[in-house]
């Protein structure tokens, strides 16, 4: 037991995890693709037209599993933030660094995909949905999060200030989804819900699935690529680096 | 398989705009991404490298 | 009573020391020299727990800080006057004591202000006063807050010489006292004694 | 508690000296009200009807004024430090701040907000229901506020960042604020909105000062 806490820590230091991710990163591009190609297989040629929204409803196919990213992500960096700010690894703070860029694209894909639907479906490019609007309010907490951290110089002081702003942001998003959902239907007596707009039918469902599952790959992978980059930036002057290098 | 031919595929029962813009740009974006995350990479990999030389150098002019 | 084993502070990517330990009982004081940016103002942060340390501990009576009991007989002099500007030198002391939790009556402050030789500018606002008086005024919290252990860095800054002569006094009946000092400067200090510390 | 009470009593007698920074907001918050109906137009259905938002998003921005110098003076003289390395617990002492915020920028615009409803033709139970809002509302934009300028305190921009890394988190007090003015005009009551309101409010007041003390730890490494 003892045994495999310690070996756990190892890789919990930027110079063991630096090697790992970077044997790491081509399997979860595989991945990436194999589910991906699976994904896409389904979104065009094996899931029906629908019956009210014609072919124009395949957007879903990307535009869910970016908004369920984009929430997912923002869970996993604050998950790294807190456990930085508790165990104090370095580690921890570089992970969420690292996030944080991908969670903002995937909110700005929810956004653009969700304009693009809107605009054939309830004839507006944009609608103050409630999912809509939290989606953007996510936006600005990424781009928060990551002005925080660029205005920051010292890069310990960087990553304990976006910890507690990242905690802070995770006790806040269900309280913003939900006072946004309350005050949506208050004003709009009819809302058009964008999941269950059409008939969920099973194939869809894996449609969904499989990109879901090709876009967290996608996240891991690129995360990984920067969280290497972060590691070679802020340790550039210790003796691991040098020898590292090749 | 219900498309009856290629350009019926492309053009997405008249929604082509919406749905070729949002898997356009999800695919724009999610090639910019990595490409912009493995330059940083190579950037600071580079620099570090060029200290590495430079340091050899030093020692090399130092023994001299 | 201070015991300080194998501190080591780095600002940035630059190390600024390693390995250092000292160890203070009653009636000592350290002198903690080096050059500019040597890192004596990140030791004395470093002493009084605003900044986390790279390794190594700072042990108080036996007990590690920072902790609520440290704070209490601690105080801290650094390189900010410390003094809000639109309130009197009275009243300053006055908040600064109300903060800590310390009762204080006038009758102490103003002996303590005048001790340090502020007669006639207890009811002046601090803007007004020069730099070497607004020092006097942070100083005189010496006298008004009771603490074993004072952590002063450069506190001989920006002082003439009566006052750097009576910062040396006031030192020396702490010290006494049986109290503990720790001071910075690059010259040297008008108090007998001492340990040294150079960085 | 006496470390709470001291620290209020020492920022409003330091607010006392330094008249013009607390009136600014208030200023702020009178004009930017009265900026609204010369900009639309002085029909009455419609002013009462935006009434209660540009009431609300008027007292959040005034708020927004004051939040940089909450921690920055006190950073800058070096007497945050003292706090820090003070004996009494830092999260009262943070408390105490938080409070005298609210009763110099918070307060005013609560005790200001029924005069100025009036110029919105808002009749007298929703002033009420208003003040009632703003009253549970501000003391909650404080406390959020806090942690904002803990966290950008002594960074490049500060101000600006503060604004982006707050306003987001204001929005359910905005939606709840105003939305409880628009159900009870409505006739729908505004009971659910305040109370939870008065939910947040009691969140917020567990945690932020805790986030801040953190938060301004950090600033002061």
């Amino acid at each position: 037991m003892r045994q495999s806490v310690i070996h756990w820590f190892r890789f919990a230091s930027p110079q063991s995890f630096y090697p790992l991710a970077g044997r790491m990163i081509p399997w979860f591009w595989a991945a990436t693709a194999a589910f991906g190609i699976a994904g896409l297989w389904i979104s065009f040629f094996v899931a029906p037209t629908d019956a009210q929204q014609g072919e124009g409803y395949r957007i879903i196919f990307i535009h869910v599993p970016a908004s369920w990213m984009s929430m997912f992500l923002y869970l996993v960096m604050a998950f790294w933030a807190g456990l930085g700010l508790a165990l104090n690894t370095r580690l921890s703070g570089m992970m969420a660094q690292a996030l944080a860029p991908t969670g903002a694209l995937m909110a700005a894909l929810s956004l653009w995909t969700g304009a693009l639907w809107g605009k054939p479906m309830w004839g507006a490019w944009w609608v103050w949905d409630a999912r809509l609007t939290s989606e953007l309010l996510l936006l600005f907490l990424y781009l928060g999060f990551m002005a925080l951290q660029a205005a920051i110089d010292d890069p310990r002081r960087a990553d304990k200030a976006g910890a507690i702003l990242a905690l802070v942001g995770v006790v806040n998003i269900p309280i913003i989804y939900f006072s946004v959902k309350w005050w949506n239907t208050l004003h709009q007596g009819s809302t058009i819900n964008l999941t269950k707009a059409p008939s969920m039918a099973q194939t869809m469902l894996w449609g969904m699935l499989l990109m879901a599952l090709c876009f967290w790959m996608y996240s891991i992978a690129v995360a990984l690529t920067r969280v290497r980059a972060i590691i070679l930036e802020r340790e550039r002057h210790t003796e691991w680096v040098k020898h590292a290098l090749e | 398989m219900h498309w009856n031919s290629v350009a019926e595929f492309f053009a997405m029962g008249g929604y082509a705009l919406y749905v070729w813009g949002s898997f356009g740009a999800c695919a724009l974006l999610m090639i910019a991404e990595p490409l912009l995350a493995r330059r940083r990479l190579s950037e600071v990999r580079r620099s570090l490298i060029r200290e590495r030389l430079a340091d050899e150098l030093e020692l090399q002019q130092k023994s001299q | 009573m201070l015991n300080v084993s194998g501190l080591a502070c780095s600002r940035g990517e630059r190390r600024l020391f390693a390995d250092v330990g000292f160890s203070l009982a009653a009636g000592e004081w350290l002198h903690v020299q080096g050059e500019n940016g040597a890192g004596k103002t990140s030791l004395m942060r470093l002493l009084v727990g605003l900044s986390p340390a790279d390794a190594g501990e700072i042990r108080w009576r036996d007990e590690p800080t920072p902790s609520p009991e440290f704070r209490r007989e601690l105080i801290y002099l650094g390189h900010h006057a410390a003094v809000k500007e639109d309130l009197t030198p009275l009243e300053n002391l006055r908040l600064a004591a109300a903060l800590d939790g310390i009762a204080l009556d006038e009758r102490a402050s103003l002996a303590a202000l005048i001790r340090l030789g502020l007669r006639g500018r207890e009811d002046l606002p601090v803007c007004v006063l020069s730099a070497g008086q607004k020092r006097r005024v942070l100083l005189a919290r010496l006298l008004t807050r009771p603490a074993l252990l004072w952590v002063l860095d450069e506190a001989f800054n920006a002082l003439d010489a009566p006052a750097v002569k009576l910062l040396g006094e006031l030192i020396a009946e702490h010290l006494s006292a049986g109290g503990m000092a720790i001071l910075t400067s690059h010259q040297a200090l008008p108090v007998p004694g001492g340990k040294a510390l150079v960085l | 508690m006496n470390a709470l009470l001291a620290t209020v009593r020492r920022d409003l007698l330091l607010a006392l000296r330094r008249k013009s920074e607390v009136l600014t907001a208030v200023f702020f918050f009178v004009i930017v009200t009265s900026l609204f109906p010369l900009g639309i137009g002085p029909e009455p259905v419609l002013l009462k009807k935006i009434a209660p938002g540009i009431l609300w998003v008027a007292a959040l921005l005034a708020t927004l004024l004051g939040l940089p110098r909450l921690f920055a003076a006190d950073h800058v003289d070096g007497t945050l430090e003292q706090m820090v390395l003070s004996p009494s617990p830092l999260g009262l002492l943070v408390a105490g701040k938080i409070l005298a915020h609210w009763l110099l920028c918070g307060l005013p615009l609560v005790l200001l907000a029924p005069v100025l409803g009036l110029q919105f033709d808002l009749d007298a139970s929703a002033l009420v229901i208003l003040t009632l809002a703003l009253l549970l509302g501000t003391p909650l934009l404080s406390l959020i506020g806090a942690i904002g300028a803990a966290l950008t305190l002594g960074v490049r921009g500060g101000g600006v960042l503060l604004a982006l890394l707050v306003l987001p988190l204001y929005i359910p007090a905005l939606i709840f604020g105003a939305g409880a003015v628009e159900a009870h005009i409505a006739g729908l009551g505004a009971g659910g909105h305040l109370s939870l309101l008065a939910a947040m409010l009691a969140l917020a007041v567990f945690f932020a000062p805790w986030a801040t003390t953190a938060a301004l730890r950090i600033a002061l490494e």
